[in-house]
């Protein structure tokens, strides 16, 4: 046997592992549901068929049809808002936080993610309700004659979404900022750029990568959550996760739970090609 | 367009650090000037206030006889080329290249014929539509020096510019850049570590160390009659041979040497020891010697010194056996004082 | 600008803490709701979670699924990156998207497929299940991670020891896992708090064993209690802790 | 040894089950689920032995026998005698003379409401939320069975009588209630959102909602309205394929004896009556004052059961509900 | 420890690529062999081949007459040096250059006294328990020979070893690498594409182009006698003037010339074209100079053909005005024919 060929078999020997372990636990799980997707529900029974009723239902019900408008609505926003907020965030402590309390502010810009999901969503409860820490003090101030009702409502869901996302985008796009020779932004202002210029038409573009990564698990990880909805909408619209939880927990409907995941999954797909040239996974 | 430069009492502190102790250095208009030192010498550091990046701890710039010590760089008539060239990655060469334009307001028309004007002096006229990682490192090299010129600046900076490339296309760019110099007769101020490419392009020579200006000066002089022991030495090999003032010569370890009284160390670059010369060494043995193409390179131990090595350059052709026994001459001696250092 | 830019900064951490502050004030609240006004302060909710017997060993799993399953996903993904990073194996673009693909799936879809494939091969819900589900979610992390610190420099270094005589595993483990230990250990790091953090595979996949953020929950929906703000206080303050000790250690070299 | 329980939350609180634990040294492991539903799903994904009991609420025993669930119970060694009779519900845990469930606890599912904040008077007619005088500060128990219910006693429709056809009755009720409310929610969700004051009134509340609050609000108060309320009755049962039939047993007997019978009453997640009243003889006076133990027969009186839907009907019910929720 | 490595009919095809033609190359033992050549003209792939990271598409490698054409690298006495070194960062120098012997089994106490001298050899004996990251690049450059060695190899192959390093350092390096590989004895084969390196320490240089070997001789001869165009040129500079033959010389763009009638093209290294010489170019006007130290690059414009520049290196204090008409005369040359190329 060549070098080479013995060469590849012990590669291959070393991928086998974790190529079998995804096989195993993610492939076939994946065909296995993709397979219930054309199952259903006979009163309580599943009956496997190859029919795409439970898609067609999807697309019909109003109830399913319009948690996938609702899912897609609430991650567009959080994935907007967050990008907003992240962005100038990350570029302060990149650029006017001295160098060696950078890591410090960072830190700070994250210390939440050490908190538990589960207890941070429900936190927010405590301070976005009617007599919760906000309203409170906006009230107790006079800014606010009544209290507005935030908990509850699509802002609460969106709002714990964008306490989470921001810290994440932050770090994307401040690890994508630091890597940035700062020569870019001399040879901008060398050339008569002011610094606003210098923003929008170097640096901003420049971190395009930074962006797009932190955007892409910014909408993978809001539009398949279900706890921040649940804790935070106050069970006024459903998303997505939401809906699918339901078919497992209330219905046992396994088939259109599967098939609700399948939509969710195409839509991932989706925003992944739109975004794959920039995606830098490696970069977290 | 051009201006002339300069810097006067110059000195610049970093946290703890002086960088720069006292540079006074005048650049005129036109020059091509290459500030040449060993790693952390203080050059980027000089480029840097020069071009408005840093404002010195105390001195003051004047261009084109104007005080600039505290322009932002945006209203300097420099530019810079950066070492990594800084090309924006995400624009055409022709947009990177009108860059500059662009930010004075110029149109898209105008800026796309300088742009296309420019590339075609650097000969990447056909490849304006490109992006910067499409290109070799010697092409986007000559897209930097472009885009900083497009802006048609009194005096250029360049960092290092040819830092990153191979040492083949490195001697075909210095010559390049040297013949755009002379073109379009801006001043160069050009930042180096490799003495053979100062010697090749610059007007003049300024030799810094340890935050200071050892010497300035045409490559001759710099090269020939170094002021300096670190001068000489950054400049090229050196045999060096101490020496004490003995009546009306000197005494080196060679013996007596008919050489202006003084005392130091004598230099002598390695093609200027040899068979002929005006200054006769004395016998030596030839120890080792290697083919080096234009010359051989060879290892005398003087009979007198025996533990001496002294290193000649000799012509092709004209090199003795192995172990023969010689006698060696020398041309140009310099004797630098302990002081000098 | 420089005002402004350092307005912003304060405001962002403003926004960013306050969730965290307030369930730290509250979780000292006396009374059983946790909204002002504050009527503490008071400590019987910490002796309360302390003396929790199903919330400790809901710690105690946490850790347990945390530590083994992201020591698994590392293994996993350190040999496979070792064997794509040494030798271009025919459709190694392929392998590698198949071992990056489940990070771009949803949780709850991993979790959905698991839950309904050991349905089928009668594997009961357990940590072991929830454990296998975190190691398919912190694989591709791992293997990224270690993939993309695989330099030039390091397949030469692995290619010298073998030269030298070195086999396989000893180039393994002589020197391609000490010349990674920083980002290894990154790797681990992240692993280890994604799984701990983990709620829907481990809500889907477990019964009785159950992890943290699990318990956590079941706590929410059993009973109007501060002792979530407590739970949730000692989690940040001991998770920051050990931050804060691996940030002064472990990454204090590697610079910014 | 183990205990596997599928529970109603009131069932994991470690006072009710540490003195089980103890007397019989065992452990008891709980699994919540909130709705029959639910809890069905999750035995139909189970294998035989993995639960031992498993609480359900009376009226669907028949449900879970019927698809091979339960267990029969030695009917003679429960106390079902010392029970208050309107709540055996014989009829549900029998079935062919066969017995697989015993009550346990029952409340109504009513209107729990902060009678600081509200009308007391209003709250004797249902209508008031349909009313416009409390839009916004309404919220829905989130559970389909005893708020259709409520919606179909407003409509003049009994529960027993709550089918397909009368579905679309109370559909356009049941949009406007929503859309009068502020949120729909589990157990602990509905009493944060009452006791700290973000809604004023629940439907579908009641004791079990407002009695584990009384220390801390003092103002939450419920009441039947006229159109009269629901009873819920939960039962415990033993589950087909347990391995540790006479554990479960004891189980049952434990929390149908009077001491835990007191326990489950005023347990953690909610606080609700007794069936067996000697329990009374367990309880302070205090918290049978907070449980109203000497009300209880008029309520009874005016309560309906849950509905009992069939297969069919329940989807249509969640797909209702479903609908309502994403609306 | 040495042996001959004899390569027959070496042919390697990458996908759809062939990176080396037919390639036979026989190594003495003991020899210093160096691999010369433009980038991508197969030197590291035919290292690899030796080395054993590559089986060659067709072909043999035998060392020392055994053939090890399928045997990896672990089992062949050959030990690889690679061009960042690979040392491993996270060992002391002392484990670096155990750790051949590591692998073979040895015990502590023998691998460390083999390391330790081979660290002794190399001058870094002081340095024994520091960490790579602490070392300079020279020194770095130093362990890993040390770590190659300290194996006892039959053949020790260098991919680009100094290629990192700056001008100056690596001049010295390349005087040490040939000292020690004199004392050693072991057989060196070295990769490089510096024509200076190649020849300050080649016994012998083999000159590859596209996958072929072009020449393989000692210095001078491919330096002095190149028996192709690509060798002469990439030796160094050169002239070149087509010569067509002409009765008894040539006839060239400077006239008829005495020299051995040949077609092809006539070739002269700068340093060969001067003042003085065998062969009479005829009159030329100087067209412009610059300083290099050690000489002076000058132009020259023939006056039978003006439009051709011949380039001469001059020495030090010979240099005419510019614009000047001198003779020009020339040594060494060389008339190569065209089909050679
Ligand atoms: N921001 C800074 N803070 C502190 N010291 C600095 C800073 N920038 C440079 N220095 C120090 O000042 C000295 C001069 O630096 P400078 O960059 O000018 O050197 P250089 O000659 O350009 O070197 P090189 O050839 O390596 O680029 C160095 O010792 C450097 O360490
Ligand atoms: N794995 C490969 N697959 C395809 N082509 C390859 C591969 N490795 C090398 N080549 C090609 O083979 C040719 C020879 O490559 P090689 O690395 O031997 O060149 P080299 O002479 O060492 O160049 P350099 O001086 O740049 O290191 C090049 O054209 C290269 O592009
Ligand atoms: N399973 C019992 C029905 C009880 C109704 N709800 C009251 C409290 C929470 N379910
Ligand atoms: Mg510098
Ligand atoms: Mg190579």
């Amino acid at each position: 046997m060549s070098i080479e060929a013995r060469e590849r078999r012990q590669g291959a020997a070393l991928v086998a592992p974790a190529l079998i372990w995804v096989l195993i636990f993610f492939i076939i799980p994946f065909a296995g549901m993709a397979l219930m997707s054309l199952a259903h529900l006979d009163g309580r029974e599943v009956v496997q068929s190859f029919d795409l009723s439970n898609f067609a239902k999807i697309f019909t019900d109003p109830s399913l049809r319009k948690g996938i408008w609702v899912s897609l609505q609430i991650t567009a926003l959080v994935t907007a808002i967050s990008v907003l907020l992240a962005w100038p965030l990350a570029w302060i402590i990149a650029t006017r936080v001295p160098a060696r309390w950078q890591r410090l502010a960072l830190l700070i810009a994250v210390l939440p993610f050490w908190t538990s999901y589960v207890v941070r969503s429900y936190s927010w409860a405590l301070v976005l309700g009617e007599n919760g820490v906000i309203m409170k003090t906006l009230t107790g101030i006079g800014l606010l004659a009544e209290p507005v009702q935030i908990m509850a409502t699509r802002a609460a869901t969106v709002t714990g979404f964008v306490h989470f996302f921001t810290m994440l985008l932050t770090l994307t796009i401040y690890s994508n900022l630091i890597q940035l020779s700062p020569n870019y932004a001399r040879a901008a202002q060398d050339l008569g750029a002011s610094r606003l210029q210098v923003i929008r038409l170097v640096i901003l573009p420049l971190t395009l990568p930074g962006i797009m990564t932190g955007a892409f698990l910014t909408f993978v990880l809001c539009i398949g959550d279900y706890i921040t909805p649940q804790i935070l909408g106050g069970n006024n619209e459903l998303t997505l996760p939401q809906l699918i939880m339901l078919q497992l927990g209330r219905r046992g409907d396994y088939p259109m739970a599967s098939a609700l995941s399948l939509v969710l999954m195409a839509i991932v797909t989706l925003a992944y090609a739109a975004t794959s040239r920039w995606l830098r996974m490696d970069r977290l | 367009m051009t201006a002339d430069v300069s810097l006067q009492g110059i000195e610049h502190r970093f946290a703890g650090f002086t960088a720069l102790h006292r540079v006074d250095l005048k650049i005129a208009a036109g020059e091509f000037v290459v500030l040449l030192g060993p790693s952390g010498c203080g050059k980027t550091t000089l480029l840097s206030i020069i071009g408005g990046f840093l404002t010195p701890s105390e001195g003051q710039v004047l261009i084109g006889a104007r005080d600039m010590t505290q322009v932002p760089p945006k209203d300097r008539p420099t530019t810079t080329m950066f070492q990594d060239y800084a090309l924006f990655p995400h624009m055409s060469l022709r947009d990177n290249v009108g860059f500059g334009l662009r930010m004075r307001g110029a149109g898209r028309a105008v800026r796309n014929d300088k742009a296309d004007a420019m590339l075609e002096m650097v000969g990447l006229a056909a490849q304006a539509g490109r992006r910067p990682h499409e290109l070799s490192g010697g092409q986007r090299q000559r897209v930097a020096l472009a885009r900083a010129l497009a802006v048609e600046p009194d005096v250029l900076l360049l960092d290092e510019p040819l830092g990153a490339l191979d040492l083949k296309l490195r001697r075909q760019m210095q010559d390049e850049l040297k013949a755009i110099q002379r073109r379009v007769g801006t001043a160069f101020v050009h930042v180096t570590h490799d003495q053979e490419e100062a010697m090749a392009i610059a007007d003049r020579i300024v030799v810094m160390n340890q935050g200071r200006v050892e010497q300035a000066g045409s490559p001759e002089d710099v090269y020939l009659r170094p002021a300096t022991l670190f001068s000489a030495g950054f400049m090229g090999e050196m045999n060096r041979i101490p020496a004490t003032p003995d009546g009306d010569g000197v005494t080196t370890p060679l013996g007596h040497l008919p050489l202006p009284p003084q005392r130091g160390t004598l230099c002598l670059r390695p093609e200027n020891v040899g068979l002929r010369g005006d200054l006769r060494l004395g016998p030596a043995r030839m120890i080792e010697a290697s083919f080096f193409g234009a010359h051989h390179r060879c290892h005398f131990a003087p009979l007198a010194a025996p533990d001496m090595i002294l290193t000649a350059n000799l012509p092709q052709g004209a090199v003795p056996e192995r172990g023969a026994e010689v006698q060696l001459f020398a041309t140009d001696p310099v004797i630098l004082s302990e002081t000098a250092q | 600008m420089r005002v402004l830019a350092w307005a912003y900064l304060l405001a962002m951490f403003g926004f960013i803490l306050l969730p965290v502050v307030v369930l730290i004030v509250f979780s000292f609240q006396d009374s059983r709701l946790p909204v002002p006004p504050f009527d503490g302060p008071t400590l019987r909710w910490y002796a309360e979670i302390i003396a929790d017997r199903a919330l400790m060993e809901a710690l105690m799993n946490s850790l347990l699924v945390a530590l083994i399953s992201s020591a698994v996903a590392l293994v996993l993904g350190f040999l496979a990156a070792s064997g794509l990073a040494r030798v271009l194996l025919p459709g190694s673009a392929l392998i590698r998207g198949v071992l990056i693909a489940p990070m771009t799936v949803s949780y709850l879809i991993i979790a959905l497929g698991l839950l309904q494939m050991f349905n089928a091969v009668g594997l009961r819900p357990s940590l072991v299940a929830t454990g296998i589900g975190h190691v398919v979610i912190n694989l591709p992390l791992c293997f990224a991670i270690i993939y993309a610190s695989m330099g030039e420099h390091q397949k030469n270094a692995m290619r010298a020891a073998r030269d030298l005589g070195a086999a396989e595993w000893q180039v393994l483990w002589h020197v391609s896992a000490p010349m990674l230990l920083p980002s290894l250990a990154a790797a681990f790091f992240l692993a280890f708090t994604f799984s701990w953090d983990e709620f829907i595979i481990a809500f889907l996949l477990t019964r009785f064993d159950v992890t943290l953020p699990v318990e956590i929950w079941s706590m929410l929906r059993s009973g109007l209690s501060p002792a979530t703000n407590a739970v949730g206080s000692i989690v940040f303050l001991v998770s920051v802790a050990i931050v804060l000790v691996l940030e002064l250690t472990l990454f204090r070299r590697r610079g910014a | 040894e183990d205990l596997n329980a599928l529970i109603w939350c009131d069932h994991a609180d470690p006072a009710l089950l540490e003195p089980f634990e103890q007397a019989h040294d065992v452990r008891v492991n709980v699994k919540e689920y909130e709705g029959t539903a639910a809890g069905l799903t999750l035995l139909e994904q189970s294998r035989p032995g993995d639960w031992d009991v498993m609480v359900i609420d009376a009226v669907d025993v028949g449900r879970a026998v019927e698809r091979g669930f339960l267990a029969p119970l030695p009917a003679d060694q429960l106390p079902t005698a010392d029970f208050f009779p309107e709540v055996v519900l014989q009829d549900h845990t029998t079935i062919d003379g066969q017995t697989y469930a015993v009550t346990e606890k029952f409340g109504y599912n009513t209107l729990a409401f902060n009678k600081a904040k509200v009308d007391a008077a209003d709250m004797e007619s249902l209508g008031a939320l349909w009313s416009g005088k409390y839009d916004g500060r309404i919220a829905i128990y989130d559970y389909y069975l005893p708020v259709l219910g409520l919606v179909g006693l407003q409509d003049g429709i009994a529960t027993k009588d709550l089918d397909a056809a009368a579905l679309d009755k109370i559909r356009e009720p049941l949009m406007s209630l929503k859309a009068a409310s502020r949120q729909v929610s589990d157990v602990v969700a509905s009493q944060t959102a009452l006791a700290t004051g973000e809604v004023d009134v629940l439907i579908g509340g009641g004791e079990w909602l407002t009695a584990v609050l009384n220390a801390e609000n003092p103002d939450l108060d419920w009441t039947i309205p006229k159109e009269g309320g629901l009873l819920w009755a939960q039962s415990i049962a033993m589950v087909e394929g347990t391995e540790r039939p006479e554990l479960a047993l004891e189980f049952i007997k434990y929390i149908t004896s009077p001491e835990g019978q007191a326990r489950l009453a005023t347990s953690s997640c909610y606080w609700g009556m007794p069936v067996n009243k000697m329990a009374g003889d367990v309880l302070t006076d205090e918290q049978k004052a907070i449980l109203r133990w000497d009300d209880q027969a008029e309520y009874l009186s005016r309560a309906q059961l849950y509905p009992v839907p069939n297969a069919a009907t329940d989807t249509a019910m969640q797909d209702l509900w479903t609908e309502m929720l994403q609306n």
